[in-house]
């Protein structure tokens, strides 16, 4: 019960209450930039979700086996913790990168559908900030991995959500200095009101 | 002449905040005071500065293929180093509020951006300038607005009550929700300056519509949005 | 698009560079690890430290090093000339209205909460909240010694009144009282304490972790005393 | 036709003949040219709206006679400001003044009262009037393209903003069953407090939900702890209203007759409230039922809170709900579940505004999967018929 | 000193084997992928008009690289770009007549002698659908502007009632053209300069009573012109932009057209602002 | 097959009721010969598809009932002289939809004298294909509206199974009531016409749908109906009862498919005026030169069934009926809700020319459009269960792909969403647009 009332809570909290985009802040731009139309915005929810699990699960492998404890070496105990975010972003960037080569080839039709929200995601700061959050909340590799896929989950659903609004938002005739970014930043204000509703959740 | 222009450049005219919507998660995250949106205004301004002045120093011996990893590593490095410094100098309090986004500047938008659009192409002192420039666009905006919702909610600024009678802290603004409808607010005010502008010299103004990534070349989803 | 490494050819050569710029990164880091790692860990004992000063009189130790642990609450004791002169205790409760509450509270040597100091008759208690996540505007509100500066106040010289954390009516409310075997309650509960209506719970959690200290201090106080009042280094 | 135009009309017939025309022509040009239909129902969006205010009145009437004078005076601000920030924002925008008469405004502050309590002080409904009219309707366009329930969005708005003075409720006067006093009680502190802006204070009860709130806090669940607050004199009251709460959401009978009026008037998807309401009772039942002392019965949770309110006149508003009935059972169903999981696990002891909203963000999606299937098409082709 | 050993090694080791990784990946799962589109992209304008008659610039880049289409079809890209697209595919650049918009009508709000009250949607296409809008000649322009909201280029201007088209901002790529629900613009080569601003098939008589500037067919212009330089269709008259030498803006004198449909360009965009008061 | 044998009248799923039907106007007035006028201004294709080909020139003389044109193909029907003169000139006149039109121009003699008939057939032995070639020959086209060659609609091609036709006796357009007159003054005519027609297509069912609003034309068809094999459906009072797929729906419970046509479920529908033209063809060998128009409105002096001559301007027309008691604001080509607006009164009658509305410059809506609240009005009332609210708000923002996936070409244009919509919207507007620039995009 404890074991899966623990991962409950942090799969709600993940999604819900400290939602990455309307709570934490992370992911601002891709969920500004990508939100203009419904598929796109699936598009990138699903490359997003892929790449935040896989960078859970590797980067909290290297914290949790390279950095967070020191390593004796050869009766040398040495700390290499200030490497953390040099090694998360080059872990990062390359597992994208080869996520986008392998699916190249593997699967073009994928490729071509999510292929071009790949590099954004190497800028983005929701998968740098889901490594830090497991680091820092000092997460084991499975927790890590939950926690990141979940994030994801928390992210597409703010994002599809947004999408559409915007979507209708198209049609309807914002006054002229509020088009484009304003009326999305306001329209996204709003949405992360009616989350802050899920607080105490978890 | 140019090097003023390379200075100012990024404080209003590409202000990277207010006018390219780079960077936008600090931006929102820790503005919730004048103090906090200044700190982090300054330390990103110190590694762009950092940042621009090295890369453009390598920019001539790193091979093409692999100058974005390059450029990674090197911003990677100065954040290390400017979150080292602030864990060791900076007041507590500040150092909590900023949290996890001086990390998260190694993957700001803006300096990975200015360094592939502007230092891979110049010199150190121009690339140095327009670092300070951009540095300073992105602090100053981000004070306005940290100092925007802190007065909105409390009528206070840097901490300090303005307006004494205020009593109770008007929470919204300085919440998350608060943060993107003030954003969302300074934006259309923009839009609105920018609009009586080009009325008076009769053009047309077409407020953006999304994110402007003419100046980050990493990708291409701008353009393809439009399509 | 750039990131896509096409030329597959001489990707070796590229690692090796790639590789040789982040060793390179790694001495610079690992040099500004070396230089910055003593006045981080100062740093962090700063946060304590400052806290232990808000509610401890005047000590010339380091109460930090020297720490005693009962009941889940942590003490610290101030000496001044090798003697022990009071003892700060830090607890937390979890039944705030959004979690956790932690306090930092000074206790004088005969188990009652210390008084800081008397402005305008009313007492001062050395009670100090260090953790919530209360509802702001609400259940901050019993939590808070926030100092406002305000546009006057700047100007003004900081005298003494300054100097002093300012007054909080329901935290207030310990000073001098020390820890009986029936815990506190609010007055809503049927006790005698104080709260603010509206924020009931957060009043009662405050009340809770304040008397959690005090007992856990009044239950072992020899003991505490004892460990605590071995000679330390002075600062 | 103005009469001058008559005039030259009449002028210009004997120039032509000297003996008049048998038959009076209009002239080609003077013809109004405008698209089929040529002729068009009674019903517009101004009439629309004062059908709404009709269908308010029970809940004001009721407001008013349980809170004093202090609800009146709250709805009076709460509109006044509204129509208020509509006026200023069509003037700054340069938009025609008229779209005032479509008296939107005055429903959104009217709704707006009836969701704060009796006595929050003025400058609380001016904030709150000018954040519904504002950042809740007219940035997205005004009547009809905003995404979010104006109303609700300046009630969680000023929630979150100033939880001291949204969280504090004045008790209904008849609360002690002492109605020889009710004179006397009508004009009562909170009034006061309305007009000189001050906080409310002394007078203040707990909701019934904030009761059970605090309950489960601080005991924890246990069967039998809801008994003083869920039992059939209780319900009673409820019903009638005659307990803390905002001014308009207490008297469930008042909404209840309201929600008729709408009904006959057509104007609300009777599956949004019906929906809304099932899924709260059988929800709550459920978990009343499995995990007992973790909530209380359905019939309590159905008759206190905003639920009836919100279900009847704020999950209906047309403009931020579904279209397709589908889709509105849908809505219902989903404003159903938010509003218990946060009423029964959540920080808020209330989760009707925030359900309503987050529904809210959710129409366009049902929008776009909720449809009725078009005339002559089969429901496996739908997709090709699109396309052809 | 042992930190630094380790921190250099540490780093180099992640360095490499991430190199590594990602050149052996690379080289397993290589795709080709014809640069030469992306390039031929990186060349075109970008403006996504389509009027190449394809979904956007990179749809059109494609079939410029299979050999579909000569990169001269692109009507917005200059003569230069096209050029250096031709050159990079060491293929012809392909047709580059550049063509220009012009909107035969010249009856603006003064012109006109009858308008119907029209009540509905201010849209050309749609006013065109109910009595064929409100206007008096059933083939003039109905300055409700469909096609400036069509053009991708803003060359479009409605002024007092009529369209005129800015040739120096119109790149010619026909959006509008499809637009007009009367048929009134025309791409016509850009040395063409004169123009009759009308395309009324009406007899004379029947236009005059509802227009002061129509082509009456006179024919003053056709006998001032030369040969072939003018078509004659009916009861009106049009300049041939087909022909070998095109009219001139000295016909403007010579023809001494009595309605004054006979204009150039900016004669055209002229007549709007004198009524407007806005060029003296 | 019988419809379903419940009392209750039929109808359909949607659709409105327009507050004001304006028939007691006109419906209790006898169709009424006009008189013969000078001119007649014959429009020369009152037909859908090819355009007929003239064959007369100015200086003619023409017999009433004289070949005008011929058919210009299969979906073509011929015209006929409406009287008998002389053909001034082949001109352009205004034509209903405000572009000029090719019309003859005929001046009459005055005699009216027709010219040679086509031999009458007999209505119990005509073989099919001879009702089918009379029913082209005598130009007879859709009256109801559509103006669609009828001979095409006989003509089914072999892979379609026609069971049923349907007479369509709705008439459920406000004001209009032609074919009202029509079923009570003529009914014999309908009958006949209606089993000719049935025995051309091969069909045993026959109903002639009536809205229960016109009683008198139930009873008295009824009360001969047997001896036709002809079935009376009652329908209730609803718009539009009478287009023909929800017609087909309420009668036969059939759906039309999508883009599909009567004959995919197996119907015929004809209009009651259509059918009649189609006996006085067959029986009396008379083509189509005159049609029953209702001249009615508030402005009108004494509002009235005439039958009309093909080519009478409508200023005449309005002139027979007594001219105007006060200005009117607008004149309708058709019904109130999907009739045309015209500006000039020098359009003439055709053979789809059903009704001529002038109404009151009070009572027009000089709608003040303003955004879609979202009520769901629209959605209710459209009869083919299209989102009326959305898709106009995709049009206006020029967004036709977005339109043209949300099914707009199925609108049938019928009007009623744009009649219930509280906030104005000319939505039948947008649609006819969008349906204009789609059909214009599938062409490219
Ligand atoms: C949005 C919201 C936030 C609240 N925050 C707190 C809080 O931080 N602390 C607290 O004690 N009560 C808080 N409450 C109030 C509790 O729900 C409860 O009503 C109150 O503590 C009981 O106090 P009372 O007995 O004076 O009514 C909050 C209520 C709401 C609606
Ligand atoms: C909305 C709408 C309403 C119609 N109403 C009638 C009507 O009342 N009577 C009628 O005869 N035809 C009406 N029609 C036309 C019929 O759909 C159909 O075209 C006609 O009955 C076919 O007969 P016809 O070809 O003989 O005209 C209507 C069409 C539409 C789209
Ligand atoms: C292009 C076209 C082809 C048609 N073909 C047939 C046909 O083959 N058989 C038939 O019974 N009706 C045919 N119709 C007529 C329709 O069934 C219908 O009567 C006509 O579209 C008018 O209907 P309405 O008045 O309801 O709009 C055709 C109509 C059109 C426009
Ligand atoms: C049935 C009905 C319910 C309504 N409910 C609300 C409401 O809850 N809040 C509100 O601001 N306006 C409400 N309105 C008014 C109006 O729709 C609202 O101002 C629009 O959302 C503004 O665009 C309602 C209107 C109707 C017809
Ligand atoms: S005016 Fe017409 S042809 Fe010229 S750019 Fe605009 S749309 Fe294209
Ligand atoms: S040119 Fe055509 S599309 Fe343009 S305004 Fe005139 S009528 Fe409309
Ligand atoms: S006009 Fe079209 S959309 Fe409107 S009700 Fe009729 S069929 Fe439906
Ligand atoms: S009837 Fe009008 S206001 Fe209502 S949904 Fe339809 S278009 Fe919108
Ligand atoms: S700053 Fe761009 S995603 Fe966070």
């Amino acid at each position: 019960m404890g074991e899966v009332q623990q991962y409950l809570q942090l799969t709600i909290g993940a999604v819900l209450v400290y939602n990455f985009v309307l709570a934490r802040f992370l992911g601002i731009c891709p969920f500004l930039g990508v939100s203009k139309r419904l598929d796109t915005a699936l598009g990138m929810s699903g490359a997003v979700i892929f790449v935040m699990t896989l960078a859970s699960f590797v980067t909290s492998l290297i914290y949790n086996y390279l950095l967070k404890n020191p390593i004796s070496l050869g009766g040398y105990s040495i700390r290499l913790d200030f490497l953390q975010i040099i090694l998360f972003i080059l872990v990062i960037a390359s597992l994208v990168q080869l996520v986008e080569i392998v699916l190249q080839k593997i699967s073009p039709p994928l490729y071509s559908a999510l292929g071009i929200y790949l590099p954004l995601i190497t800028t983005n700061c929701a998968v740098m900030g889901v490594a830090t959050l497991n680091a820092k909340q000092d997460y084991q590799v499975g927790q890590a991995t939950v926690f990141g896929f979940f994030s994801a989950v928390g992210f597409a659903l703010a994002l599809v959500l947004f999408s559409s609004l915007r979507e209708r938002l198209e049609l309807a005739q914002v006054p002229k200095p509020f088009q484009g970014m304003a009326i999305a930043l306001i329209t996204a204000g709003i949405l992360s009101m009616t989350f802050i509703g899920f607080s105490g959740l978890c | 002449m140019s090097l003023i222009k390379d200075f100012t450049n990024g404080i209003w005219k590409e202000n990277p905040v207010l006018v390219m919507l780079l960077g936008m998660c600090p931006t929102l995250a820790v503005t919730s005071n004048a103090e906090n949106g200044l700190s982090m205004g300054i330390a990103t301004t110190c590694v762009l500065v950092g940042c621009n002045i090295v890369i453009s120093l390598i920019r001539n011996i790193v091979p093409k293929k692999i100058r974005i990893p390059v450029y990674i590593v090197v911003i990677a490095a100065f954040v290390t180093v400017v979150k080292l410094l602030m864990d060791a100098y900076a007041p507590p309090a500040i150092n909590r509020s900023l949290g996890i986004f001086i990390p998260l500047i190694v993957v700001n938008c803006i300096v990975l951006g200015r360094a592939e659009a502007f230092a891979s192409k110049n010199g150190p002192l121009r690339s140095a300038l327009d670092g300070i420039g951009m540095g300073l666009g992105f602090a100053l905006a981000l004070t306005a607005l940290g100092g925007t919702r802190e007065f909105l909610a409390s009528g206070s600024l840097f901490q300090v009550k303005i307006i004494t009678a205020w009593k109770d802290d008007f929470m919204l603004w300085t919440s998350a929700p608060g943060a993107f409808i003030i954003l969302g607010c300074f934006l259309a005010g923009m839009n609105w300056l920018n609009m009586r502008r080009a009325v008076k010299r009769g053009e047309l103004y077409v407020p953006p519509q999304g994110m402007d990534c003419r100046h980050c070349r990493l990708c291409d989803l701008g353009r393809r949005d439009e399509e | 698009m750039s990131l896509k490494l096409k030329d597959t050819e001489n990707i070796w050569v590229l690692g090796l560079f790639l590789g040789l710029c982040g060793a390179a990164a790694a001495l610079v880091l690992a040099y500004f690890d070396d230089l910055t790692r003593a006045p981080i860990s100062k740093m962090k004992m700063l946060e304590v430290d400052n806290a232990l000063r808000e509610v401890l009189p005047a000590f010339d130790n380091s109460p930090g090093i020297n720490v005693c642990r009962k009941d889940g609450v942590t003490f610290y004791g101030a000496q001044r000339n090798g003697k022990l002169i009071a003892v700060a205790a830090s607890g937390d409760s979890m039944k705030g209205y959004s979690g956790r509450i932690a306090a930092m509270v000074g206790l004088n040597l005969d188990g009652k909460v210390r008084t800081i100091a008397i402005v305008d008759g009313k007492k001062l208690a050395a009670v100090l909240i260090t953790e919530q996540n209360e509802t702001p505007g609400l259940g901050t509100v019993v939590c808070e010694r926030k100092r406002q500066k305000t546009i006057f106040s700047i100007f003004k010289k900081p005298g003494k009144a300054a100097a002093l954390p300012p007054p909080n009516p329901i935290l207030d409310q310990f000073a001098g009282r020390s820890a009986g075997a029936t815990p506190w309650r609010v007055i809503k509960d049927g006790g005698k304490c104080d709260y603010l209506t509206g924020a009931t719970i957060s009043s009662r959690a405050v009340t809770g972790v304040v008397y959690r200290i005090a007992h856990a201090f009044a239950a072992h106080r020899q003991e505490i005393i004892a460990r605590l009042s071995q000679p330390q280094p002075q600062n | 036709m103005s009469e001058e135009v008559k005039a030259e009309v009449q002028a210009k017939i004997p120039a032509q003949a000297e003996t008049p025309p048998p038959v009076m022509l209009p002239k080609g040009n003077e013809l109004v040219l405008s698209s089929s239909p040529h002729i068009h129902a009674a019903e517009n969006v101004p009439s629309i709206m004062f059908k709404v205010i009709i269908a308010l009145l029970p809940a004001v009437f009721a407001g008013i006679l349980l809170f004093g004078a202090a609800a009146l005076l709250v709805i009076a601000y709460c509109i006044v400001f509204s129509v208020a920030a509509e006026l200023l924002w069509c003037k700054l925008a340069g938009k025609p003044l008229s779209t005032v008469r479509d008296l939107s405004a005055v429903v959104t502050g009217l709704l707006l009262a009836l969701n704060l309590s009796a006595g929050v002080p003025w400058w609380l409904c001016l904030i709150g009037a000018f954040i519904a009219i504002w950042l809740g309707k007219q940035v997205f366009g005004g009547l009809g393209h905003n995404p979010f329930n104006p109303a609700l969005v300046a009630r969680v708005a000023l929630l979150i903003a100033l939880p001291k003075y949204m969280t504090a409720w004045v008790p209904a006067k008849f609360m002690n069953g002492n109605a020889a006093s009710y004179a006397r009680q009508f004009f009562t502190p909170a009034a006061w407090n309305s007009v000189l802006g001050a906080p409310l204070d002394g007078v203040t009860c707990a909701t019934p939900l904030g009761l059970v709130g605090t309950t489960a806090k601080v005991l924890g669940p246990a069967p039998g702890v809801f008994a003083e607050v869920a039992n059939p004199t209780a319900y009673l009251q409820y019903f009638l209203g005659n307990v803390g709460g905002c001014l308009g959401e207490t008297s469930a009978l008042a909404l209840l007759i309201g929600g008729l009026l709408l009904v006959l008037f057509k104007l609300i998807k009777w599956q949004i409230p019906v929906f809304y309401l099932g899924t709260v009772a059988v929800f709550t039942a459920v978990i009343n039922y499995c995990f007992p002392g973790v909530t209380p019965p359905a019939l309590f949770h159905l008759l206190t809170g905003g639920l009836m309110l919100g279900a009847i006149f704020m999950a209906t508003d047309m403009v931020t709900s579904p279209m397709t009935e589908p889709g509105a059972i849908i809505f219902g169903i989903g404003c159903g579940i938010v509003t218990c999981v946060i009423r029964i696990w959540g920080n808020y002891p209330e989760g009707v505004s925030f359900a309503i909203l987050f529904m809210n963000a959710l129409v366009p999606l049902i929008d776009r999967f909720a449809t009725k299937k078009p005339f002559g098409y089969h429901p496996w082709d739908r997709k090709k018929g699109a396309q052809a | 000193m042992e930190i630094f050993i380790a921190a250099v090694i540490a780093m180099a080791v992640i360095g490499l084997v991430l190199g590594g990784v990602i050149g052996i990946t690379a080289r397993l799962f290589r795709v080709e992928v014809d640069p030469r589109i992306e390039l031929v992209a990186e060349l075109l304008p970008g403006a996504n008009c389509g009027g190449c008659g394809k979904a956007g610039c990179a749809d059109f880049a494609k079939s410029v690289v299979t050999g579909e289409n000569p990169p001269g079809k692109c009507p917005v890209a200059s003569r230069e770009q096209v050029a250096a697209i031709a050159q990079a595919l060491g293929i012809e650049a392909g047709a580059t007549v550049k063509k220009v918009a012009v909107v035969l009508c010249g009856g603006d709000r003064n012109q006109e002698k009858v308008q119907t009250l029209y009540n509905g949607v201010s849209d050309c296409v749609s006013a065109s659908l109910i009595a064929g809008g409100p206007k008096g000649c059933a083939y003039g322009c109905l300055g409700m502007g469909s096609c400036a909201r069509a053009c991708p280029f803003n060359a479009i201007e409605v002024v007092n009632g009529l369209a005129v088209v800015h040739p120096r901002l119109c790149v010619g790529c026909g959006a509008c053209v499809e637009t007009c629900p009367r048929h009134l613009i025309k791409l016509v080569p850009r040395a063409a300069k004169v123009h009759i601003y009308c395309s009324s098939p009406e007899k004379g008589a029947a236009k005059m009573k509802v227009c002061s500037v129509p082509c009456i067919a006179c024919r003053k212009c056709v006998k001032a012109g030369e040969e072939e330089q003018f078509v004659i269709d009916g009861f009106k008259v049009s300049v041939n932009y087909d022909a070998a030498s095109l009219v001139g803006t000295d016909i403007l004198g010579r023809a001494k057209c009595p309605t004054g449909c006979l204009l150039s360009e900016t004669g055209h965009l002229k007549i709007e602002a004198a009524q407007t008061g806005e060029v003296a | 097959m019988t419809p379903n044998n419940s009392s209750r009248p039929l109808t359909f799923k949607g659709g409105i009721h327009p507050s004001k039907d304006g028939k007691a106007l006109s419906r209790a007035a006898a169709v009424r010969e006009a008189p013969l006028l000078a001119e007649y201004q014959l429009i020369v294709q009152q037909n859908v598809g090819a355009p007929p080909e003239l064959l007369v020139k100015a200086g003619d003389e023409l017999k009433k009932g004289q070949l005008v044109a011929k058919a210009g193909g299969f979906v073509s029907v011929p015209l006929h002289s409406p009287t008998s003169g002389k053909v001034k000139e082949i001109s352009r006149i205004p034509g209903p939809m405000g572009v000029p039109v090719q019309a003859v121009i005929i001046v009459a003699d005055g005699n009216d004298e027709w010219g040679e008939l086509m031999p009458p057939l007999d209505w119990k032995t005509a073989e099919p294909q001879a009702v089918r070639d009379r029913v082209r020959d005598a130009g007879i086209v859709g009256m109801g509206g559509a103006a669609f060659p009828t001979h095409v609609k006989l003509s089914p091609p072999p892979d379609k199974k026609i069971d049923c036709l349907i007479l369509n006796g709705a008439e459920c357009e406000p004001y209009l009531t032609a074919d009202h007159r029509l079923m009570v003054e003529f009914p014999e005519k309908v009958l006949r016409g209606a089993a000719l027609l049935g025995r051309a297509l091969g069909v045993k069912d026959i109903f002639i749908g009536v809205e229960v609003n016109k009683p008198d034309a139930i009873e008295i068809l009824s009360s001969q109906a047997a001896g036709f094999g002809v079935k009376i459906v009652a329908l209730q009072v609803k718009y539009p009862q009478g287009a023909e797929k929800h017609l087909i729906s309420a009668i036969t419970g059939r759906e039309v498919p999508t883009g599909g046509l009567p004959m995919d479920v197996g119907c015929v529908v004809q209009n009651v005026g259509s059918t009649a033209a189609a006996a006085d063809a067959v029986l009396e060998g008379k083509p189509l030169i005159d049609r029953i128009v209702t001249v009615t409105g508030e402005p009108v002096k004494t509002p009235g069934n005439w039958r009309l001559k093909l080519g009478t301007p409508v200023a005449e027309a309005i002139r027979f009926a007594g001219g105007v008691t006060c200005e009117p604001g607008k004149v309708i080509l058709g019904g109130p809700m999907m009739g045309f607006a015209q500006k000039s009164l020098e359009v003439t009658v055709m053979k789809n020319t059903s009704g001529i509305l002038l109404m009151k410059k009070d009572d027009i809506i000089q709608y003040q459009s303003t955004a879609c609240i979202r009520c769901g009005k629209c959605l209710d009332a459209c009869p083919m269960n299209l989102q009326p609210g959305s898709l106009s708000a995709a049009i206006e923002s020029e967004k036709f792909d977005l339109a043209a996936k949300n099914n707009v070409m199925d609108c049938v244009e019928c009007g009623s969403c744009a009649y219930i919509c509280p906030a104005h919207r000319p939505l039948v507007q947008h649609f006819r647009r969008a349906k204009a620039e789609i059909r214009n995009r599938s062409k490219k």
